[in-house]
């Protein structure tokens, strides 16, 4: 595992999309404790943030984590530092989508079952989610 | 000599006449008449009869600087003051009670020793332009003190309107030299009667033999009646064209500064106050008193004239109404009044 | 003009370095009054200060000016020695020469130009300078301490061990405080009343303590030397002189409410004593609860009592004293976690507060000494203990470390052993801080001895399960989320400031931080005092706090106290302000913004036309006045001046910097 | 007035004759007609004689509350009439100290506005007014054989114009019956005006404004809050400034003369009646308490004297005109 | 510079400009009035700590910021002051309880009264340091010079006879 070059520059944006500093974090973890999709993620949450800590930027991209996150805001509400994971995770998302050419979802993946059976709300959100 | 302009010109002229040297004139501030340096702009008012503030302060400015001084260590070393130098000065449309006040002024600086140098050289340098009145203010008294109000003895020119010309007449030297300044500005024209004297308010005041009278009447209680009302501000003397009261003091710091003289009212419990503390005119009453009898008794017996004009100005400043006219009814009558 | 000497320090190369002293002798040689000059290299040594004795003789100086450090760091030096040579010390000016120029600027011409002005100011100012003198107040030999709790007594027991009588003011029924509610003691497990009882009664009969509880402090006034306090004694509705402490009354008391000491977990009567072991072992009948108060009838324990102590008509007095020193030790409260809704407190019996919990170890507490679940009475297996609650939470806006929670979770973890050998412990935290003599020694035993399971981490969510409870936490360190069966959750809940904190401080006149601990004078070098002189401040009032901290900083507060009693007298302020009564009007806006009260309405008599009046005007305690100047701002007609700082000299001042 | 054909003077002088007369009181403050039916100047009256020169009209403008100061100190007790403005002044030299108030009896008078002999001259359009009749709300100026009607609000003082309290408070007794109350006039729109502008201009207005001040210091001797035994003004140890004509002084004069009456001045406008040059001081007064009420809560000076004047009190969450960071 | 030209051109303004004009490198002179318990020993420490700030600041001791009479600001700017500053202990941290509570509302009113007379809002400030921030201390001194730098000389409220007789 090796800091990337541009790792600050990822973190330098990632702040300021998500207004969040991973610097304030202590490491106390308990968003992972009160993640109701932890059980899902291969890394926990407070992982994702230490690898920014450490500024391990591809491994916090390439983690499921922040694609699985619900934003729930459990963890926001939880951390004992105002920190607003969920938002920082956004972060990630936006920058990663913005970094990476290619979307990780496009409409032509969908097959008409999925089209039928998914929520409106579902569709959009996940465009919002998971597209430039 | 006799000369005219129109009214619509008088801009041209007060440009003309303010080229080589200060163009006091009334120009309207605000709600107050004062006279000021002509400037490009200015609200000049050649109809309001008086001015709110006397033009004394063309020869006796509020403040002027007497000397400097300079201590360096233990030592204190004087300088004389730097004096702009006094240019010619024209002073334009006084009126006969403002030339009376001036000749009051003269006495007391420069008609006998020791001279003042600051207001004689002033003096010197000054075309006066007195501007007889027309309709009179209702506080006008002029008359009644024996002043001429279309005719100003002592000015260097004399003016009167004439319908919508406004007719000078060089009584002087000084006064035709002004005409040379005005050059073609000014229209030759034959003699013009001088307008009607216009009657003035007439208190019917009992002025004759009043110094006499005051001067018995030093101690009457009906002084400690007259005072009350004085709040003790210095308006009557300020607007007034014969107070001439002045005060010396420094500016600056203890390593550099200047001494200055500025005016001064007796009206002020300061006036009087001496090192120590001491102030023998204790309240308003001995300062009212002080006043009045400056103007009505001592000058009289000092310079054998009034130093009352009948100018009115005072009985229009006076926030409390409280004016000299009142004061001679009050005790220079042939009886004093009891209330 | 009086004759001034101006006299530049180099300060070595300090202020030689960058101001060209030269220049600046050079010009001050002709500022207004000087007569003499001189300039070296330490002015403040013995030599430098004899170079100013021996000019105000052979010059017959007036006033003096310095140009060299900071006057907070030199003054009173060269006052003492102008002083030395006969010229009244106030008879001094000190020109900032270091902290405020050459320190702060570079460029050589700039800063001689601004040592050139700032010399100049205090010339000016000095040939205004008048001889001044410092009242000398007395200072009333005796001391109060606010607050019983262990600080409190140790505090006591110092001042009065140093000879000074001491009243020790208690809110509660007993002193005792905090340290009276444990069991042990961490790191060396001794029991707490055994350590705590001795002292307590040496307090209750030392000839030079007299303790005042439930008892609360209404206001101070005065100052340093010279504190007058009101006292509030509130009516026990016993007559301490009479009872015997047999305890009958409360035998006998029909009506029962939770008690206080016991944290809520058990009952005590209307008419009660909060502990066994308390000090006064006099009673106290609470008015909200006791029958007779309430209804109007009862009165048994009045029958009761062989004494006849009981004496319902008893009001609350109010005591005024006058105290020289004043040491404040009121303590802290544990946060109520209600508001941590994860971890299920206030909605499962089984989910403590630690300082709960610890009454479960004491033979007198709710359990009888067993560790039990309150839920069903059985001894618990899985114990989970969380810290940080509260604490070092920027989201609640408490950032502080609370400092004593990994200490006292360890030392229970280690007592559930003892109690339930069964018993298995989990702490979930999120650093151990354990620095202290023997405390990493005592933290360590826990886990490698006792078995103690550390987990690094929080805890997300505490929910009942059956008759258990889940404790969803996360072990960072493996990065795996961990689940726990627990019986009982422990909360190591933050140290706060006592609720009313702020108030008690503002009735003290002290400040507090944000968190409402008290500030000190000087986070490090004046760490027992205030910024109001005379009074200090010890324990967990002014920061959370363990026992040996507590003790150690209650005993540093009671020798600041006995150096203040000490004294003969104190120097009072000698810049004070003084009324010009030929001017003054008698508004007394003065008196309206005057801090100290020190300023008052006098009637005086003056003639005016050979008639006597009278008026009034403002006369300035000069005992009182500290010298701040407020006044002489409200006082428009500038008839209320500041000595050594007067209109006079600050004007001079201006214009000379101006110049 | 002589509104409506009652002679209120009358029924005043009835009223204070009795207290006069029995003694109550030494000495009754009121007005009297100068030399022109448009100037009234006070009346220190002490018997029947001297009450009957007593007028009460709309010129009545002078307030007589300040001379209580030097008038207690030769009579016992002293009555005083006061309109709304000069029943606040009192107020504020007895929070001042400076008049006792149990040696004085406030007999007030609604007042309804004082009149503006300027302002009349120019309603009289050029025709020099011999007198005026009032009825409900308009003023009939008579002059050169015509009649011309104004509404009163035309021709009131400067000092009238916003008037907030016209009828008395405090008083002992209150003759004639209270003026009904005007609507809030927008007393700031002057300064509201002065505020838009950038600071250049007002500086450049307020040196225009202050350049004619004489010094005389009519605004001060007027003033019901200038109530200092020495003005800082004339002080020689140390000299804050000269009677030097110089706009500096004259700007140190007026800034500070308004200063001192921060949360203290009862805006009667006396300072500004009282200036014989005509300088808008009210604005600088004004200034200030629109400020104060802003930053510190509603505050009208002299309106309940146990009330602690803004300046003299604080609280610890007070805002402030300057950043705190 | 440019400022200063565009400012009405009266006696006392043009005063300043002139003083400006002569001398090129003009250079604000800037008054600062220090509290002796919190900013004045803030002061100390900028020093102790060489924190550079510009040497147009020159410091006058006051026991307390509640000293400050408005008139002693006033007076700065005749004399010639560009800028004048107040600076006190944090409100709750006055070493005599209550002082600076007082200056708040005091110099407040004081603040408003100046500007509306004309004054641009920068020429005076009040700031709160304790004696604690020698950063602040500095960071303040720095910002106003660079703020009355922007604004060029004052001239407003200046005595005229100053420079004469100086």
């Amino acid at each position: 595992m090796k800091q990337t070059e541009n790792h600050s520059r990822f973190i330098e944006e990632m702040k300021e999309r998500s207004g969040q500093d991973p610097a304030c974090c202590l490491q106390c973890a308990k968003c992972s404790a009160a993640c109701p999709v932890s059980a899902v993620m291969d890394l926990l949450p407070h992982q994702v943030i230490r690898y920014l800590q450490l500024g391990f930027t591809d491994e916090a991209c390439k983690s499921k984590t922040p694609w699985v996150c619900a934003s729930c805001f459990t963890c926001a509400a939880r951390c004992p530092r105002d920190l607003d994971l969920a938002r920082m995770m956004e972060g990630i998302r936006l920058v990663a989508l913005r970094r990476r050419e290619g979307n990780r979802l496009n409409p032509g993946e969908l097959t008409p079952e999925q089209l039928k059976q998914l929520p409106q709300q579902a569709l959009v959100s996940g465009f919002r989610k998971y597209t430039k | 000599m006799i000369k005219s302009i129109k009214k619509e010109h008088l801009a041209h002229l007060w440009e003309r006449l303010a080229s080589n040297g200060p163009l006091y004139l009334p120009v309207k501030e605000g709600p107050a008449l004062l006279f000021k340096p002509w400037r490009e702009g200015a609200a000049v008012d050649l109809e309001t009869v008086s001015s709110t503030v006397s033009p004394k302060e063309v020869f006796l400015p509020r403040d002027e600087v007497y000397m400097q001084f300079s201590r360096a260590g233990q030592k204190l070393e004087l300088h004389p003051a730097v004096q702009e130098p006094a240019g010619r000065l024209i002073a334009f449309g006084l009126r006969s009670c403002d030339l009376r006040a001036v000749e009051l002024l003269d006495m007391v600086f420069c008609r006998k020793e020791p001279v003042d140098e600051p207001y004689a050289a002033r003096r010197e340098n000054t075309t006066l332009v007195a501007l007889a009145c027309g309709e009179p203010d209702p506080f006008c008294f002029c008359t009644a003190f024996g002043v001429d109000p279309v005719n100003a003895p002592g000015a260097d020119v004399q003016a009167w309107w004439n319908r919508d010309d406004l007719v000078l007449e060089a009584e002087t030297a000084r006064g035709e030299a002004l005409f040379t300044l005005a050059g073609e500005l000014l229209a030759e024209r034959n003699a013009v009667d001088r307008p009607e004297r216009p009657a003035t308010t007439d208190f019917s005041l009992p002025l004759e033999g009043l110094p006499k009278r005051l001067k018995e009447r030093f101690d009457d209680p009906a002084w400690g009646r007259l005072y009350r009302s004085c709040i003790g501000c210095g308006a009557c003397t300020y607007v007034c064209p014969t107070c001439h009261c002045f005060d010396v003091q420094d500016f600056g710091h203890h390593a550099r500064g200047q001494r200055f003289r500025c005016w001064d009212s007796c009206m002020y419990k300061e006036f009087t106050v001496m090192a120590g503390g001491h102030n023998p005119r204790l309240t308003r009453k001995e300062r009212v008193r002080q006043r009045f009898l400056h103007k009505l008794q001592y000058f009289p017996e000092n310079y054998g004239v009034y130093a009352c004009v009948g100018c009115g100005r005072c009985l229009r400043s006076c926030p409390v109404n409280l004016d000299v006219v009142q004061a001679i009814r009050a005790l220079g009558g042939e009886t004093v009044e009891q209330r | 003009m009086p004759r001034v000497g101006v006299f530049i320090c180099w300060c070595g190369t300090n202020i030689a370095g960058t101001v060209d002293i030269e220049t600046v002798v050079e010009t001050a040689r002709n500022f207004p009054g000087v007569v003499h000059t001189a300039d070296y290299r330490y002015l403040c040594s013995e030599i430098g200060q004899d170079l100013i004795k021996e000019a105000i003789k052979n010059e017959k100086l007036e006033q003096v000016v310095v140009g060299t450090c900071s006057p907070r760091m030199h003054e009173s030096t060269f006052r003492k020695a102008v002083a030395e040579a006969g010229l009244n010390p106030f008879l001094l000016e000190v020109a900032n020469l270091r902290e405020h120029c050459s320190w702060v600027h570079q460029d050589k011409t700039e800063a001689t130009a601004k040592a050139i002005a700032l010399l100049r100011a205090a010339a000016a100012k000095a040939v205004l300078n008048a001889p001044l003198i410092a009242p000398r107040l007395d200072v009333e030999k005796r001391a109060l301490v606010i607050g019983g709790g262990i600080a409190g007594i140790q505090a006591a027991l110092d001042i009065a061990e140093a000879g000074y009588p001491v009243d020790v003011v208690e809110r509660e029924p007993s002193i005792g405080g905090r340290m009276a509610q444990l069991e042990k003691t961490f790191p060396t497990l001794d029991c707490a009343a055994c350590i705590l009882t001795p002292k307590m009664v040496e307090a209750a009969q030392h000839p030079q303590i007299n303790l005042l509880t439930y008892s609360e402090v209404e206001e101070v006034k005065g100052f340093v030397g010279q504190f007058d306090v009101k006292i509030r004694q509130k009516a026990r509705a016993i007559d301490a002189t009479k009872c015997t402490g047999c305890g009958v009354c409360y035998e006998k008391c029909p009506t029962k409410t939770e008690s206080e000491f016991e944290m809520g977990l058990a009952k005590r009567k209307a008419i009660y004593v909060p502990f066994p072991q308390a000090v006064p072992n006099v009673p106290v009948i609470d008015r909200d609860n006791c029958l007779y108060f309430r209804k109007g009838r009862c009165r048994i324990c009045e029958k009761e009592c062989p004494p006849q102590a009981v004496y319902f008509e008893q009001q609350d007095q109010i005591l005024e004293r006058r105290y020289g020193a004043i040491v404040v030790a009121t303590g802290f409260d544990q946060l109520n976690p209600v508001e941590y809704g994860e971890y299920a407190y206030g909605q499962h019996p089984d989910v403590l507060t630690s300082l709960e919990f610890e009454r479960f170890f004491n033979a007198a507490g709710p359990t009888g000494g067993k560790v039990v679940r309150l839920s069903d009475g059985k001894p618990p297996r899985n114990v989970v203990f969380i810290q940080c609650v509260g604490s070092r939470d920027k989201a609640r806006g408490m950032n502080y470390c609370s400092k004593i929670c990994c200490m006292f979770t360890a030392k229970q973890a280690i007592l559930l052993k003892e109690k339930v050998p069964e018993a298995r412990s989990y702490v979930f935290y999120i650093d151990v801080r354990t620095a202290g003599k023997g405390y990493e020694e005592f933290q360590r035993r826990a886990a490698e001895q006792y078995g103690v399971a550390y987990l690094r981490g929080q805890v997300g969510k505490v929910f009942p399960d059956g008759d258990r409870l889940t404790v969803k936490g996360v072990d960072s360190l493996s990065g795996k989320t961990i689940e726990i069966q627990a019986d009982m959750v422990v909360l190591a809940a933050a140290s706060v400031a006592r609720g009313d904190a702020a108030q008690v401080g503002r009735v003290i006149g002290i400040n507090s931080d944000q968190y409402h601990f008290f500030n000190e004078a000087h986070p490090k070098l004046k760490p027992v005092e205030t910024h109001t002189a005379g009074i200090f401040i010890a324990g967990a009032c002014q920061a959370p706090k363990d026992i040996p901290d507590s003790v150690a900083q209650a005993s540093a507060a009671a020798v600041k106290a006995v150096g203040l009693l000490a004294k003969e007298k104190l120097q009072g302020e000698a810049c004070t302000a003084r009324v010009d009564q030929s001017g003054c009007s008698g508004c007394l806006y003065c008196e309206a913004v005057c801090p100290y009260g020190a300023i008052s309405a006098v009637q005086i008599e003056e003639h005016f036309r050979g008639e006597k009046l009278t008026r009034i005007v403002a006369e300035v305690n000069a005992a009182l006045c500290q010298g701040c100047g407020s006044c002489t701002v409200a006082c428009r007609s500038g008839s209320i001046n500041l000595q050594g700082y007067t209109n006079a000299q600050i004007l001079a001042e201006v214009d000379a910097i101006c110049l | 007035m002589a509104e409506n054909n009652v002679d209120y003077s009358a029924k005043i002088r009835g009223v204070v004759a009795q207290d006069l007369l029995s003694g109550r009181i030494d000495l009754l403050l009121g007005w009297e007609k100068g030399h022109y039916w448009w100037q009234s100047r006070p009346l220190f009256a002490r018997d029947q004689a001297d009450l009957e020169r007593l007028a009460w009209d709309s010129f009545c403008a002078v307030n007589l509350s300040r001379y209580l100061v030097d008038e207690l100190k030769e009579n016992k007790k002293v009555g005083v009439l006061l309109k709304g403005c000069d029943a606040r002044a009192l107020n504020r030299l007895v929070q001042d100290n400076m008049v006792p108030r149990e040696r004085v009896i406030a007999y007030g008078l609604p007042c309804p506005g004082m009149l503006n002999y300027a302002a009349l001259l120019e309603a009289a359009a050029g025709r020099k007014p011999d007198g005026i009749a009032e009825e409900n709300g308009q003023v009939t100026v008579r002059g050169g054989g015509v009649e011309l009607t104004v509404p009163r609000d035309r021709v009131l003082l400067d000092k009238c114009r916003h008037c907030l309290y016209p009828n008395p408070v405090h008083c002992d007794q209150l003759l004639l019956t209270p003026v009904g109350e005007r609507q809030a006039p927008e007393r700031f729109s002057a300064v509201q005006e002065r505020e838009s502008l950038s600071s250049d201009a007002r500086f450049a207005y307020w040196e225009k404004q202050l350049e004619r001040c004489l010094r005389c210091y009519a605004c001060r001797q007027a003033c019901p809050y200038c109530s200092c035994r020495e003005c800082f003004v004339e002080q020689e140890q140390p000299r804050w400034l000269s009677k030097a004509s110089q706009p500096s002084e004259n700007f140190m004069f007026h800034l500070i003369r308004a200063y001192h009456g921060a949360g203290r001045c009862i805006d009667c406008g006396e300072c500004q009646r009282a200036c014989p040059v005509g300088i808008p001081l009210q604005e600088l007064n004004r200034k200030l308490i629109k400020d104060i009420n802003e930053l510190y809560g509603h505050y009208e000076a002299g309106l309940d004297p146990g009330q602690e004047p803004p300046l003299l009190t604080y609280r610890p969450d007070d805002p402030a005109a300057f950043s705190e960071k | 510079m440019s400022l200063a030209q565009n400012r009405p051109k009266t006696e006392a303004a043009t005063a300043g400009m002139e003083a400006a004009a002569q001398d090129r490198a003009w250079e604000p002179l800037i008054v600062a009035f220090c509290c002796n318990w919190c900013s004045y020993a803030g002061g100390d420490l900028a020093g102790t700590s060489r924190m550079q700030y510009p040497s147009n600041i020159k410091v006058i001791r006051v026991p307390c910021s509640s000293r400050m009479n408005p008139l002693f600001i006033l007076r700065a700017f005749q004399r010639g002051a560009d800028g004048v500053l107040v600076a006190g202990c944090h409100p709750g941290d006055c070493h005599y309880s209550t002082g600076n509570y007082l200056v708040r509302r005091r110099l407040s009113a004081f603040k408003r009264l100046i500007e509306f007379a004309g004054l641009e809002p920068e020429r005076f400030e009040v700031r709160w340091i304790s004696s604690s921030e020698g950063d602040k201390f500095s960071e303040v001194m720095r910002e106003m010079t660079a703020a009355i730098k922007a604004l060029g000389p004052n001239g407003k409220l200046r005595d005229g006879r100053w420079r004469k007789i100086t």
